[in-house]
């Protein structure tokens, strides 16, 4: 609304915003700082906050234990690969829907978010069996297939409500201006719906970072990202609070820096339609 | 040549990844590690092996897989392994539970029975004695009540109730034993109907109650150990390795003051309530690495290993209950809970686990297909009663109607 | 230009689902032996007559309702927080997201180890600070603990998409009410609500799709125990940890079919938004 | 029941005072027009009358009463946004509804009410269409059902009609002025668009920079504009600006001839000139003229039968009876003689 | 070079034929306007020039080739879309490169054309700016710049300035006139306001449901209309419909008089009626009269000076020499008289 808004009410809403933005964050925020404390203070009964020895002490340890730099490469390459392949797959499918729309267009996209409702663990011995069959068990490029599969239906929606928005004169003026199918995509489209590919590369980023189902049980040790070495810390022995929140720290830091740094892009675009 | 190994993420294990360099020292192999945890791994490996999908070359798999697999001959048989390794030096128990009609499928890393560590301050302070040998449940009962002081934040013991068959599952399993409780008859019958099983399961539940930490329903090993290491748990009856956690003084806040003793039994019952266990390192039959697999089989449980861990970390650390040779070490003599360790092996006996006799084999565990299923979903149901949820009764009721069910879904 | 998404998503879901109602027919024991032989219906009647059968529809049930009810009130609430002016709203907003960054196992672990854990968790902390008796809450609350860490990982989601459709309204719409002496509450109730039922309609679908695969959290938290079994949690048991995978198919087949009932369901309200 | 009086109204953005302070007076029954360039404040006005602005100083007095506080609702006004502001969700009849139901009034009277402007406005077969189903003049009439079923005391319209083509764009703006007839309620319409001032008010208010520069009645404002703003502004095509020595026969700084009071002829006349673009409108035709030495583009009328046209030369006479004289800071001079 | 010849063009979407078979030729270097209400196929039409739409039937010759099957990039044809259609992430200066950089023409002629362009509409200080940082004419202009460039044989715009304000709109109005004298090449114009094709066209095409209704230039579609449709298609306000005894004074189903050709007074006339509501522009007054007994509404132009109102007694006398006469079928009977 355009009217001026009072002072008070400013201050009531942030002060507001803020508990509650706060208390929402507040997990996260106390296992980055309980993997900076010892186990014994992790435990210590009242908690601590701040004021306590920061140590470095459980990075350390979890650096020796596994090989971080090699799941976080995997990490990296599969959600990449897999955001990337279906981008690329997503695209004219999802120009298609937006711009040659026929009748059984909705119905389509709709049916392919409903393979998204397929029970993994269901399936999970076909697709081990295929993969054994197929020879990519373990391998990135097994992982960056599934989980493509996995986001495609996503993807193509969001594609489609972005490419929705773009009007269609835009499209008909490249057309006249010379442009062919390929430049009409590569020099209009995709430039014009760049927030919305943004917030698509970036929502599914997260989404194939984070799954944990796939990633573990179709790789070993070549293709493990880091949802396979935080499975290696969730229940250790004994005494682990520090160590886990290390840990778990190191496993989310990537992917929540990358998100933090776009949250514009994220917020901004992740609308799936539901705004005209 | 590089092996890819699957292993569970537990001490011993994680010690044995710093160790490797010895390993690619002495063959020249490469090992890459995939380290998970207990129930994912055990799904993982268990996922490969069924559909021969041979992503690893060397598993470490436990008591329970060992003769299944074996016996579908998805094992490599251990029976060339070289003279210097001394197979027969391996625990008679171990290698039982490790056999598939007398042939070796997986060498024992580390063995494992339970036992009960008490903290002998506590116990003088209430004025008992922990009896010599195997204790009755009465009496642990007893002492618990008597060393309960919930104003200190002090539980009279800590036992496992986490669903999970190797968690919670294990503990009342072998507890049901001492009980003269089973879980089949020789027909193959489920026996949560008898009174055994409800005795066990009340007693079981009351003295909890009574002297347990709160929500024990939810406690596991590592939950019980940090309780007991921080000086939370008057006793503990669990994993017989725990002892060298609740000694180390770098982790236990009550490291000198721990006792050990023999797992309790009921009166009249000559079988004790402890399990036997084992991790053990087993090669997948069809992997193409197989000699490089046993060479590596052969390093980690082998005398030698057991030394390099002694001289790296100090013989507290090197993995117990593989070898009689380990416990005739005079190093090793020193080591507290060694004896007690031992005692409790031995004491276990996985063909004969129980008063009636069974068909199955294993202490705390049925060595079939379908057990790990059931009891996951039997220790589920107990759970229930420890956090209140459902009665003895109706948790038995239903664990019998369940496991009826999945017997005859598997053909019994 | 549909045709590279439609048949790698049609492949993607025929290949498993054949596989799976070629097993769900079988008695099928991997650890038998494998292929024991046809066995008509017996795995679907045995399936549903298993005890644990409609516990865990109801349990699935319970659980994507829970949530989606928490995540679309809460989420609104917040949306029309976060739309009021405010000092520091990026970061506030970061603050807020950021649980969606989260790999469910990581929140898991830390839901269960850092705040529910009955002698270290922080709520009992908090609980026993105010003289109450702690709350075994993965015992005790088991369902409402699994809702609540659930619900933190999607209430993000469920703002982000509120708060652009809250952005979008026209201003001169609440004005108008305004203008027509609609009080605020009668505002949010009759213009911004419905307004918001396209985003909510999406938000619902979206989560809901999510919801019926929730796996890790389970598995981490309870591992099924305490009323928390799942439809898809039971599947996991029946194929992995029984090694049934003739069972575990049928059950599937089953999770499959509710998915498109609860999917029909929600079509019908989303596709009706979706057109106009 | 409808005077509405702003006493030194002043509003600021922060640092930008959108409108200094400002005195007007709205008659009850008046149709007031608010007329002014794009942001200078028409808009910031109106919803200071509305109250949904605070005002930053001075005082709102409607019927007599302060209402400068008072919540917009409390005011009795009624409002039509550019954008109809319809609520998309709700049938045309539950729109018209909405503020009745608000106000918590009767069903039965509420149906009365609705009937009635529903027939008044030609919606009774639109009545359970969603505003998506109707075209924009359709809509334009919903927005104003919902106001008039308020009974309210005064209207206020901000650019009604802009959003509408030209065809419909005359058509409703005849159905508002014969509806202010009807009612004769207070009606303050803002508009950027002169002609719909001209043929719709009884009182143009032209605004620049939140300052009022003149108020009068359409042919005070047409015949007689205080300055060259208002002059520029009001009339169309606009008035033909001359500087130079031309204005100076009339010992003036600038003379202002409208295009319809300059006589045109192919022959002869007092000055001359090329024919850029002629305009014919059949009723009309507009000569847009250049080389004239006067102004860069001297437009004039002329009726529908003259026919040069592209480069043609032309001779132009002003009537002498209608030329505006304004001096150098732009205002207007006493006239030499009696405007007709 | 820009002759666009449409023979018995059929356009069907799916089961509704949109445009039945039609014939048309547009000269070369004629400024064509298609006319006509809503949905009645313009933007169709035009877009089967342009090769956007595909011909269900029928041939389209440009330039004296079949052009029917190309696509529309091979048509040499630009147009000017009613958005505008500007690239929103690309400058000014790419905007109008695009159409070079597609066809592959070497940088330097790019640099010469684009300067050329923009000096020619003012573009030049804009050139690095982004579509989005430009006011609406400004846009409309590069619009243009881009459609220049190609150097086509035609121009098409979609009703290109409907997007505009009012006087936004008259400026762009003549800005394109005068590049159609600048250029002389071919253009076609679709826009539904009358206005714009009265004052810009060579030639008008009045469409209706497809079919089209009178083709000619301005004055003649003014002044002999073909049909009542056109008559009362083209001239603002509306020329006056009369049926009825009065009609058959002329052996005529009915009559049409313009509102400029009825003179008014306040004593005495041919025929009387009511002032409804009166639209006092200053230059023109426009009478909106009811109750005459001859139709529902008679709208008459008298000048600026008439000062009667709401509710006065009028006299109406029309001009005999231009009065339109109709047969029952719409159709334009032969004149009585010579046309003024
Ligand atoms: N909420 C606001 N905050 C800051 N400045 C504002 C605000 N609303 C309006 N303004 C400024 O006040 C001035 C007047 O705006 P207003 O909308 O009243 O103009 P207007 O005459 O209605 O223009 P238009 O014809 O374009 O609608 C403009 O300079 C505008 O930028
Ligand atoms: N792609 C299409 N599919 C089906 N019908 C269409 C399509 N495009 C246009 N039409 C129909 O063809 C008719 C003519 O449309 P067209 O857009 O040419 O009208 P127009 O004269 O340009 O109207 P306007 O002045 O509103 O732009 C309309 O009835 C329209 O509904
Ligand atoms: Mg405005
Ligand atoms: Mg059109």
């Amino acid at each position: 609304m355009a009217r001026a808004v009072t002072t008070q009410r400013k201050a009531i809403n942030t002060a507001l915003a803020w508990a509650i933005g706060l208390l929402i964050f507040f997990p996260i925020l106390w296992t980055i700082l309980t993997s900076f404390k010892t186990e014994a203070t992790a435990i210590a009964d009242p908690p601590v906050f701040f004021f306590f020895d920061w140590t470095l002490e459980n990075y350390g340890v979890v650096m020796e234990r596994s090989n971080y730099g090699k799941f976080l490469w995997n990490s990296i390459a599969i959600a990449g690969g897999s955001t990337l392949l279906g981008v690329i797959i997503a695209v004219p499918a999802a120009w298609s829907m937006a711009f040659v729309p026929g009748r059984r267009t909705k119905d389509i996209l709709l049916w392919m978010l409903s393979t998204k409702m397929l029970p993994a663990v269901g399936v999970l011995y076909p697709i081990y069996l295929l993969f054994i069959k197929l020879g990519i068990l373990d391998s990135k490029i097994g992982l960056i297939i599934v989980l493509m599969l996995i986001n495609l239906p996503i993807i193509v929606w969001m594609l489609y409500t972005y490419f929705r928005e773009i009007p269609g004169e835009i499209l008909e003026a490249a057309r006249m201006d010379g442009a062919g199918l390929k430049e009409e995509i590569i020099h209009v489209l995709t430039p014009m719906a760049l927030p919305g590919i943004a917030s698509t590369v970036l929502l599914n980023l997260i989404l194939a970072w984070n799954e944990a189902f796939w990633t573990l049980n179709l790789t070993a040790a070549e293709a493990a990202p880091l949802t396979a070495f935080i499975a290696s810390y969730s229940s250790p022995e004994g005494l682990f609070f520090a160590k886990l929140s290390a840990a778990s720290t190191m496993a989310i830091a990537p992917i929540l820096i990358l998100g933090w740094f776009s949250q514009k892009q994220l917020v901004r675009g992740l609308t799936f339609g539901a705004v005209k | 040549e590089t092996l890819t190994i699957a292993t569970v993420n537990n001490g011993d294990m994680i010690r044995m990844q710093g160790l490797t360099d010895d390993f690619t020292e002495k063959t020249g192999h490469d090992v890459e590690w995939v380290t998970l945890e207990e129930n994912v791994l055990r799904q993982r490996v268990t996922t490969d092996i069924t559909t021969k999908g041979g992503a690893f070359d060397v598993m470490t798999i436990g008591m329970y897989e060992t003769p299944i697999w074996g016996a579908n001959g998805w094992l490599v048989p251990l029976d060339d392994l070289s003279e210097e390794y001394d197979v027969d030096d391996i625990l008679p128990a171990m290698a039982g539970g490790l056999s598939h009609d007398g042939t070796l499928y997986a060498a024992p890393f580390y063995g494992e029975s339970s036992m009960i560590m008490y903290r002998t301050d506590l116990m003088e302070e209430a004025g008992l004695e922990m009896p010599e040998g195997s204790p009755t449940w009465s009496f642990i009962r007893e002492a618990a009540a008597a060393m309960t002081d919930r104003d200190a934040d002090i539980n009279g013991i800590c036992l496992r109730g986490k669903a999970g068959w190797g968690e919670g599952g294990a503990l009342i399993t072998a507890m049901s034993n001492s009980f003269g409780a089973r879980w089949f008859d020789e027909n193959w019958q489920p026996q949560f109907d008898t009174d055994a099983w409800n005795e066990t399961l009340t007693f079981f539940t009351e003295m909890m109650n009574e002297s347990g930490p709160a929500g024990y329903a939810t406690n596991g090993f590592n939950e019980n150990l940090s309780l007991f290491q921080q000086g939370k748990c008057g006793m503990w009856i669990d994993a017989t390795v725990a002892a060298s956690f609740v000694t180390n003084p770098d982790d236990s806040t009550v490291a000198d003051s721990v006792g050990f003793a023999l797992a309790p039994h009921k009166e009249g019952i000559d079988k004790n309530g402890n399990w036997l266990w084992a991790w053990a390192l087993g090669i997948p039959a069809g992997t193409q690495k197989e000699e490089a697999a046993k060479a590596f089989v052969e390093w980690a449980t082998s005398k030698d290993y057991i030394e390099l861990v002694a001289e790296n970390e100090g013989w507290a650390n090197v993995p117990p209950g593989a070898r009689t040779s380990l416990y005739e070490n005079e190093n090793y003599k020193d080591v507290p809970f060694a004896q007690m360790t031992l005692d409790s092996i031995l004491s276990a006996d996985p063909n004969n686990p129980t008063v009636d006799p069974v068909p199955y084999v294993g202490v705390q565990f049925a060595a079939i297909p379908e057990f790990a299923g059931i009891a996951t979903d039997v220790s589920q149901e107990f759970s229930a009663v420890y956090a209140g949820q459902q009665s003895v009764e109706e948790a038995l009721e239903k664990a019998q109607a369940l496991t009826t069910d999945a017997m005859e879904a598997a053909g019994y | 230009m549909m045709a590279p998404a439609v048949v790698l998503l049609l492949g993607w879901m025929l290949v498993p689902l054949t596989m799976t109602l070629y097993f769900s027919f079988k008695k099928y024991l991997p650890l038998r032996g494998g292929d024991l032989g046809w066995v008509g219906f017996e795995n679907y009647v045995r399936f549903v007559t298993s005890s644990a059968f409609w516990p865990s529809i109801q349990t699935t049930l319970v659980l994507v309702g829970g949530v989606l009810i928490i995540t679309t009130v809460l989420g609104i609430l917040l949306a029309l927080l976060l739309d009021q002016p405010m000092w520091g709203q990026g970061p506030v907003r970061i603050l807020v997201i950021a649980p969606f960054f989260v790999m469910p196992t990581v929140s898991a672990l830390v839901w269960k180890n850092f705040f529910m854990d009955a002698n270290y968790g922080l709520f009992s902390y908090l609980w026993e600070f105010f003289g109450a008796e702690p709350i075994q809450w993965l015992s005790q609350a088991s369902m409402p603990s699994l809702v609540l860490i659930v619900s933190w990982q999607w209430l993000p989601f469920a703002t982000l998409i509120l708060l652009t459709a809250i952005q979008s309204l026209d201003s001169e719409q609440l004005e108008a009410a305004e203008m027509d002496g609609a009080p605020a509450l009668k505002r949010f109730w009759f213009i911004i609500l419905p307004h918001l039922s396209r985003a909510i309609s999406v938000v619902i679908l979206i989560q809901t799709i999510f919801l019926l695969g929730i796996f890790a959290e389970i598995f981490v938290t309870t591992g099924g125990a305490f009323g928390t079994k799942t439809l898809t949690y039971l599947i996991y048991q029946r194929v992995l940890e029984s090694q049934n995978i003739g069972l575990g198919s049928a059950g599937g087949v089953y999770a499959i079919i509710l998915a498109n009932i609860v999917a029909i369901f929600l079509m019908r309200i989303v596709g009706k938004n979706l057109d106009n | 029941m409808g005077r509405i009086v702003l006493e030194k109204v002043v509003k600021r953005f922060g640092e930008a005072e959108v409108i200094p302070p400002l005195d007007l007076t709205i008659e009850d029954g008046e149709f007031t027009v608010f007329v002014g360039p794009s942001g200078c404040g028409k808009s910031t006005l109106l919803r200071l009358i509305a109250g949904l602005e605070d005002t930053t100083d001075g005082r709102i007095v409607i019927d007599g009463k302060d209402a400068t506080g008072l919540p917009p609702a409390k005011r009795g006004l009624a409002m039509v946004f550019q954008s109809y502001a319809l609520y998309p969700h709700m049938s045309v009849r539950k729109n018209i509804a909405f503020p009745m139901k608000m106000a918590g009034m009767d069903q039965a009277e509420q149906d009365r009410r609705i009937a009635k402007a529903a027939g008044a406005l030609n919606l009774t077969d639109y009545l359970d269409r969603k505003p998506g189903q109707l075209s924009g003049g359709q809509r334009q009439r919903v927005a104003i059902g919902r106001a008039i079923v308020r009974e309210p005391s005064a209207f206020l319209f901000d650019e009604p009609l802009s959003n509408l083509d030209a065809a419909l764009r005359v058509g409703m703006r005849m159905e508002i002025s014969e509806l202010h007839k009807k009612l004769a309620t207070t009606m303050v319409y803002v508009t950027h668009d002169q002609v719909e001032a001209m043929t719709m008010a009884d009182k143009i208010v032209v605004l620049r920079a939140g300052h009022v520069e003149q108020v009068g009645s359409p042919l005070e404002l047409y015949r007689t504009p205080r300055n060259t703003f208002v002059a520029s502004f009001i009339g169309s095509p606009k008035m033909n600006l001359i500087e130079g020595p031309e204005a100076a026969k009339h010992d003036a700084h600038t003379i202002g001839i409208r295009p319809e009071h300059i006589d045109v002829s192919s022959e002869s006349g007092l000055w001359s000139g090329v024919v850029g673009v002629a305009e014919h409108l059949g009723s009309d035709t507009f000569f847009h003229i250049h080389e004239t030495g006067l102004a860069e583009t001297i437009t004039v009328r002329a009726d529908g039968e003259v026919s040069l046209t592209h480069g043609d030369k032309i001779y132009l006479t002003p009537r002498p009876d209608v030329i505006h004289r304004f001096s150098a800071d732009g205002l207007r001079m006493k006239d030499e003689l009696a405007v007709a």
